[in-house]
C-alpha cells in the first residue's frame, strides 16, 4: 500500500529506504535504539521536510521532486513516542480535538475509544497530572479518533504494565481486524509484536535489513540474530477446537493437537500462537510422564549455529516452522540432523496469553 | 559664573544666540535649558537648579515673582503671523474659509499664549465660528508651526519668529488691535539670586546688541 | 469640585481598544512568522520591528505628521483612494498609535510562539489540523501568557502615551484630543487639581481593569506545562 | 552641515545602560516571583506592574517630580541620606526610567518563566542544585527569549522615552538632557535640520545594536524545546 | 535505610504508606499503571510539597510535621519517567552540570560514566534530536553522575532494546555491588526486577500490598496474582563451578547441576538466576533422551490454584524454592501433591541472560 524510497542524513546518520513496500495490516518495525524507527515514521508522516525521494500511498503520491502533501492531509494516526498530548486541553478536549477534525470517517466512536482504553475516569483531568501509562492511553486514543488511513505507533504500549496491555491490544486487534487500518508499530517488545503484526521489518542504522510476513521472518534462523536470541520463535495458527472442561482450550494444528490455557473465541476460529525458540525441547521419541502436554511430531529442516554454546534448529511440523533453540551438547547427543524426525515438546503455558491472538490473515482477506 | 536658564521652547534659538554674545562680551556662561512654560513653572516649583526664567507670557513669571522669586520684566513681544505656504501672497484672512483649506492649526488657547492670540484674533475678524471645525492644535508654537510645515495644515497661526525669514506662500502679521499683547516676560529665580552670570544676562537682554538678535528672530521689542 | 469632561476618556478607550485589536490581527501573524521562520531576514525583521521605540514619540509623530501630510507620496495617495487626510483623523490615530505600540505586540508574542516549540504543533498536524486551525487551537492557547502580556502592554501603552497622537491628531476636542492629553493640559496649565482628578480616574479605571483581568487569569488558567 | 552635539547621545546611552541593569537586577527577581507564586496578592501586583504605563509620561514625570521634591517626605529623606536631590539629577532620572519601563522589564520576563514550567526546575533540583542555583542555570538560560525581549523593550523604550525624564531631569545640558530631548527640542525649535541628523544617528546606531543582537540570537540559540 | 509514612491525595488517588522501610539494595518497585509508583518517588525525592507524613533516611529526618529537607539536600539522584534533560544544554553540558556539583563526592567519574553508557557520540548533540532511547541513557548517566546516596529511577529502561539493557544492567549491577548505592526501581518488566533486584515491593491502588525479598516474593504463590502468571517464578542462587568445552557454563545449585549458555564470570562467584514458572515442566521420573540438560530432584511443598486451567506449584529444591505453573489436567495426570518427590526439567537456554547476575547478597554484605 505505501512505497517509501527515502532519504535522510543528520549528522553521524542517515535513514535509506530502497523500494520498501508497507503491505497492509500490521506491519512491526523493530531495531535497536537509534537505528532511526521514529525517523521512519516521520519521514511517512511528512513532519521531516528535509527527508529527499518519493512516498506514495497507492496511487496518491506523497512526496516525491515536484509535490509535497503537508502532514495533515495524508489521513495518518500517529502515537508519538512522547505521547504529546496537548498541555493546555482536558483529557477530553485533547480526544474531542480528534475527533472533531474526523466528523463522517468511518471508523470507532468516541465512547467506544473511551470504554476500550478506560479513559472515563482521566477525561477531566489536564495531562500534566496523569501518570506516564495514563498518559499513552490518552495518546493512543487520540490519535484512533483522527480515523487515520494509515496508523504509526511508536512504541505506545511501553509506559504500560502488563494487563494494561492485555486489555489495550485486543482492541488493537479488532482495529486490525474490523476496519481493516494499516499500522505501523514500533516496538522493543517482540510479544505484543508476535500478536499484532503480520509483517516484520527489521531496521539497523538507518537501512531496513529484513523485511517479510511474521511467520517466515521468525522462522528464519538468519533473521534470528537480529532479534535477539530470547525473541525467536516461529508463529504457527491452529484451529480452535474445543474447550475442555478442565479449562484447557484445544487447538488443531497441521500435526497434533495442541492444549493452552483457556482462550476466549469462538470454536472453528484461526489462532495465530507464538513458540519461542527457547521453549521447545526436542527428543527423539515421545516422551511419557510429563508436565508437558504439546509434542508435536516433526522433521528437522535446517539446524544453523546460534552462538558458541546452541544451535537453532528449524522443524518442519506439517505446514508449519518451528524453530528450536537448543544447547550443542543437547543437539550432539540427541545426534539431531536435517531430515532426522523427532518431537517438539512445548509446555502448554509458556504460550503467553501476549503470543495468541485471532489469526487475522484467515478473518480478513 | 555659570547660569542655568530655563527658556520657553519658542524662544531657545534667540536665546542660544544670545547666551553666545553674552559670553562673549562678559566671559559669564549661560546654559539653555527649554520646554513649555507649564512645565518650567513645575520643575521651578519642584526646586529645579534653574537661575533665571525666559517665560512664553506674563502670567508665569508674575506668578513666581508674587511666591518670591525676582522682578518679572519683558525681554520680548511675540508677533503672531497667519502662514498659508500654498495660498497666493495676496490673499487676505478670508481665505481661511475657503474649501481648499482643510485645516487651520493654532496654538492649544490653553496652554500657549500664541494660541490664546489666534483664537482672539479669529473672534475679532468674526471668522471663529465659521472655522471652528477646522481647527487643529499644537501644544505650543512648535508644533504648530510642524503642522502647517508639513502640509498637514494648509494654514496656522504661528509665531513670526518660527518663520525666520523663508515665507512661502501668504503670510500676515495679524494687525495687534486683534489680539492681546504676547509680553513675554523675564525673572531672576531664587536659585539664581547671587549668580552674577544670571543678573547679568537679564541685564545683557535690555542691552541694544541683544534687542537687534530678539528683532531679527521676529519678535517685537518692548 | 466638579468632574471633568469625560469626553477623552471614551475617546482614549476606544482608541486604546481599536489599536490593540487591529495590533493583534497585524501582530500575532507577524510573531508567528518571525518565530518560525528560517530566513535570513529574520534578524532584520525583528529590529525593525523594535525601531519605533527608539524616537522620541513627538518626533516619531513629527515624522508621521510629515508622512501622512497630503503633501507626501503616502499621505497624498491616501487623500486620493479614500478621500480623507490621514492627518487629523481618528484613523491617522490608530495608524499611528498602531505603529508606535508595534515592538509591545509581536515581541511578547514572538516569544511566547518560540516556547511553545514544534512538538505540539506536529501532534496537531497528524490530529488533521491545517495551519490556520493549528494556529487557532494550539499556538495561540498555549501562547496565552505571551497575549496577555502584549495585550496589557499594547493597550496600557496606548491609554498613556500621547506624543504621537498629538503630532497626528491635532488635539481636536471630541475627535482626537485623549485623556492623557487632557491631563497634559491641566498639568501644563497649572491646573493641578483637575489634572490630579483626571489622572486619578485613570488610574482607578486601569488599576481595576487590569486587575479583573490577571484575576481572571489566575482563576482560569489554560493547563500549561507545569 | 556640521554635527549637533553628540553629548546627549553618550548619556542616553548610560541612561539606558544603567536603566536597563537595574531594571533587570530588580525585575528578573520580580518576574520570577509573580511566576511561580501562589499567593493571592499576585494580580494586584502583576496590575500594579502595568501601571507606571497609563499615565502620560509627562504626568508620570509630574508626580514623580513631586514625589521626589526636596518638599516631599521621600525627597527630603532622600536628600537627608544622601546629600543630594533625586530631581534634576541622574540618579532621579535612573529611578524615574526605571519605574516607567518596569513593565517591559517584568511582563516578557514572567510570562518567559512560566513557560518554562516546573518540571525543568524539579531536575535541577534533583542534580544538587539550589534555588538561586536553578535560577541562573535553568531558569535564566531557558528564558532567554524572554530576557531579550525583556532587555529591548527595556532599553529602546529608555532610548526613545523623554517625558518623565524630561520633567524630573529639568532637561540639564550634560547631566540630565538625553538625546531624545536634544531632538524633541531641535522638532520643537523648529530646528529640523539638526532633529533630523540626530534622529537619523539614534536610528541608525539603535538599528545596528538591534540587528546585531537579533544576529547573535540566531546564530547561537540555545537549544530550546524544538 | 529509608522509612517513608506519608499520605497524599489527589482527586480520586491517595497514596498512603505505612511504616514502609526501605532497605539497602535494589528494590524494584512493581505496579499497575497509574498506581502511585511515580507519586512514590516524587514524595521521597521531595518534590510533593503537598505530602504529609514523615519521610527519614537513617537517623536523617527528611520531611516531618515541622520540618522539610528540600530535595536537592537530600542527596538523591532521580531519573525521571520523561527523562527531563535540560533542553538548553548540550548531552555533555546536562552530565556536566550533575557533575560539577557532585565535585568530590564518592562514585564513578564522568568518563567511567560516558563509557558505561556509551555516550561518546552523543555528548556535542542537543537533547532535542536524540532518539528516545538516547534520551533515556542520557538521563540516567546524569543522574549517577550526582553521586547520590540514593538513586530512585522510574522505568528507566523502558525505551531501550533489549540489547542495550543488557549493556547497561551489568552497569547498575555494578553501582549496586561495588558503590552500594540503595536504588528505588520502578519497572514494568519483571526480568530487569529480577535481576537488579534483591527486595520487591508491590503497590496498588496508592498502597504497598506486598514487600520484602525478591526470592521470598517470587517464590510465594500468593504474591504470584499481583505480579502477573507470566512473571512468577522463583529467583534461585548457584555458583558458577566450570565453563565447559562446549561452551555452556555449569553451575552448581543446592541439590543438582544446572547447565547455561556461557556466562562470564569467574568460576566460584555465586550467580542468581530465575527460573519462570512456567518454564518448569515436572515430570515423576527422571527423563530421558530429552534436549533439556537441567533436571532437578525437588518435592513438592504446596500446590495452589492460579486460575481455571493452571496451578501453581511450590517446590523444594534443596534450600531453593522453585515454582512451577503446570495445567490441572497435568497436574492430575501426574497425581501431584504436596510432600511428592518429581523432577523439575528446566530447559537450559530458558533462563535468559537477564536473569542471571552476580548474587549480590553473597558479595556485598
Ligand atoms: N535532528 C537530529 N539531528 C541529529 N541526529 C538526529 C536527529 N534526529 C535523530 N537523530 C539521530 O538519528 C538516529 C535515529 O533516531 P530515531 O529517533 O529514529 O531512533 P529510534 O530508532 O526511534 O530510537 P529509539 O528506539 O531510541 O527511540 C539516532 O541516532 C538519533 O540520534
Ligand atoms: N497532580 C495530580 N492530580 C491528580 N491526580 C494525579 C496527580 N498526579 C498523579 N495523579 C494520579 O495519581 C495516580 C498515581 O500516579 P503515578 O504517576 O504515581 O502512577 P504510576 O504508578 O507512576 O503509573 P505509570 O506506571 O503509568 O507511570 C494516577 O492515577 C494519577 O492519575
Ligand atoms: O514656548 Mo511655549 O510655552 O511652548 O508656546
Ligand atoms: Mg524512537
Ligand atoms: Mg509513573
Amino acid at each position: 500500500m505505501l512505497s517509501i524510497d527515502i532519504k535522510i542524513e543528520y549528522q553521524g546518520f542517515m535513514l535509506q529506504t530502497c523500494q520498501t513496500v508497507l503491505a497492509s495490516g500490521v506491519t512491526a518495525l523493530f531495531g535497536r535504539s537509534g537505528s532511526g524507527k521514529s525517523t521512519l515514521l516521520r519521514v511517512i508522516s511528512g513532519l521531516e521536510a528535509r527527508a529527499k525521494g518519493r512516498v506514495a500511498w497507492g496511487d496518491e503520491v506523497w512526496q516525491d521532486d515536484s509535490h509535497f502533501t503537508p502532514p495533515h492531509k495524508r489521513g495518518i494516526g500517529f502515537v508519538f513516542q512522547d505521547t504529546r498530548l496537548f498541555p493546555h486541553l482536558t483529557v477530553a478536549r485533547n480526544l474531542a480535538y480528534a475527533d472533531k477534525r474526523a466528523r463522517g470517517l468511518p471508523g470507532a466512536s468516541l465512547d467506544d475509544i473511551v470504554d476500550a482504553l478506560d479513559l472515563g475516569p482521566l477525561m477531566a483531568r489536564n495531562p500534566a497530572t496523569l501518570s506516564g501509562g495514563e498518559q499513552s492511553r490518552c495518546a493512543i486514543g487520540r490519535a484512533l479518533l483522527t480515523r487515520p488511513r494509515m496508523l504509526l505507533m511508536d512504541e505506545p504500549l511501553a509506559a504500560l504494565d502488563a494487563t494494561r496491555k492485555a486489555e489495550i491490544l485486543p482492541y488493537l486487534e479488532r482495529l486490525r481486524d474490523q476496519i481493516g487500518t494499516p499500522i505501523l508499530y514500533v516496538s522493543h517488545n517482540m510479544a505484543e509484536v508476535t500478536r499484532l503484526a503480520n509483517h516484520l521489518m527489521l531496521i539497523d542504522a538507518g537501512r531496513i535489513t529484513h523485511s517479510g510476513p511474521l511467520s517466515a521472518l521468525l522462522a528464519d534462523p538468519a533473521a534470528a540474530p537480529a532479534l535477539g536470541p530470547q525473541e525467536a520463535g516461529a508463529v504457527i495458527t491452529a484451529t480452535l477446537t474445543a474447550h475442555e472442561a478442565d479449562g484447557l482450550s484445544r487447538l488443531q494444528t497441521a500435526t497434533a493437537p495442541l492444549f493452552l490455557p483457556h482462550i476466549d473465541a469462538p470454536l472453528g476460529s484461526r489462532q495465530r500462537i507464538r513458540i519461542l525458540a527457547q521453549d521447545v525441547i526436542l527428543a527423539r521419541e515421545a516422551p511419557t510422564g510429563l508436565s508437558a502436554l504439546n509434542i508435536l511430531p516433526a522433521v528437522v529442516s535446517q539446524i544453523s549455529s546460534d552462538g558458541d554454546a546452541a544451535v537453532m534448529v528449524q522443524l518442519r511440523a506439517g505446514n508449519d516452522l518451528i524453530l528450536a533453540r537448543v544447547t550443542r551438547r543437547s543437539a550432539a547427543a540427541l545426534g539431531l540432523c536435517a531430515g532426522m524426525a523427532c518431537f517438539a515438546i512445548v509446555k502448554s503455558v509458556s504460550v503467553a496469553p501476549a503470543h495468541i491472538g485471532p489469526d487475522h490473515n484467515a478473518t480478513h482477506q | 559664573d555659570t547660569a542655568l536658564a530655563a527658556v520657553a521652547a519658542n524662544f531657545a534659538s534667540a536665546a542660544t544666540e544670545l547666551a553666545t554674545g553674552f559670553t562673549a562680551q562678559t566671559g559669564h556662561e549661560v546654559q539653555i535649558t527649554t520646554g513649555s512654560t507649564g512645565k518650567l513653572y513645575a520643575q521651578i516649583t519642584a526646586g529645579a537648579p534653574f537661575d533665571l526664567m525666559l517665560s512664553a507670557d506674563a502670567a508665569t513669571p508674575a506668578r513666581l515673582q508674587a511666591e518670591g522669586h525676582g522682578t518679572a520684566a519683558p525681554y520680548a513681544i511675540g508677533v503672531l503671523t497667519l502662514w498659508a505656504p500654498d495660498m497666493p501672497k495676496d490673499s487676505t484672512p478670508r481665505a481661511l474659509l475657503d474649501a481648499s483649506i482643510r485645516h487651520i492649526a493654532i496654538a492649544n488657547p490653553d496652554l500657549a499664549p500664541y494660541g490664546a492670540a489666534a483664537k482672539s484674533a479669529l473672534t475679532k475678524m468674526r471668522l471663529f465660528d465659521a472655522i471652528t471645525d477646522k481647527i487643529v492644535m499644537g501644544q505650543n508654537i512648535g508644533q504648530t508651526f510642524a503642522l502647517v510645515q508639513s502640509g498637514a495644515a494648509e494654514a496656522g497661526f504661528i509665531a513670526r519668529s518660527a518663520l525666520a525669514g523663508n515665507v512661502t506662500g501668504y503670510a500676515w502679521d495679524v494687525s495687534p488691535d486683534l489680539y492681546p499683547t504676547i509680553r513675554q516676560d523675564a525673572i531672576l529665580l531664587a536659585h539664581g539670586k547671587d549668580n552674577a552670570a544670571a543678573q547679568g544676562f537679564l541685564e545683557y537682554l535690555a542691552s541694544d546688541a541683544a534687542r537687534d538678535v530678539i528683532a531679527r528672530y521676529g519678535y517685537d521689542l518692548p | 469640585m466638579t468632574l471633568p469632561d469625560l469626553g477623552p476618556l471614551w475617546l482614549t478607550l476606544k482608541l486604546a481598544a481599536i489599536t490593540t485589536v487591529f495590533l493583534l490581527i497585524l501582530g500575532a501573524p507577524l510573531a508567528w512568522w518571525l518565530a518560525r521562520t528560517r530566513s535570513r531576514l529574520k534578524p532584520l525583521i525583528e529590529a525593525l520591528t523594535a525601531l519605533p521605540l527608539v524616537l522620541p514619540p513627538t518626533v516619531l509623530g513629527f515624522y508621521l505628521l510629515v508622512l501622512f501630510s497630503p503633501n507626501s507620496t503616502f499621505g497624498g495617495f491616501w487623500v486620493q483612494v479614500t478621500g480623507e487626510t490621514l492627518t487629523f483623523s481618528f484613523t491617522g490615530l490608530v495608524i499611528a498609535s498602531m505603529l508606535y505600540s508595534l515592538p509591545f505586540m509581536v515581541q511578547p508574542l514572538q516569544s511566547a510562539f518560540e516556547a511553545v516549540g514544534r512538538a505540539p504543533l506536529e501532534a496537531a498536524m497528524m490530529l488533521r489540523a491545517g495551519p490556520l486551525d493549528r494556529f487557532f487551537t494550539v499556538a495561540v492557547p498555549m501562547a496565552k501568557r505571551g497575549f496577555l502580556t502584549a495585550l496589557v502592554l499594547s493597550f496600557t501603552h496606548t491609554l498613556g502615551e500621547f506624543g504621537v497622537v498629538l503630532m497626528v491628531g491635532g488635539n481636536i476636542p471630541g475627535k482626537t484630543k485623549v485623556i492623557s492629553i487632557a491631563i497634559y493640559e491641566h498639568v501644563e496649565t497649572i491646573n493641578y487639581a483637575d489634572a490630579h482628578v483626571l489622572a486619578a480616574i485613570l488610574l482607578v479605571f486601569s488599576f481595576a481593569t487590569l486587575l479583573m483581568v490577571y484575576t481572571l487569569n489566575r482563576r482560569f488558567p489554560s493547563g500549561g506545562n507545569t
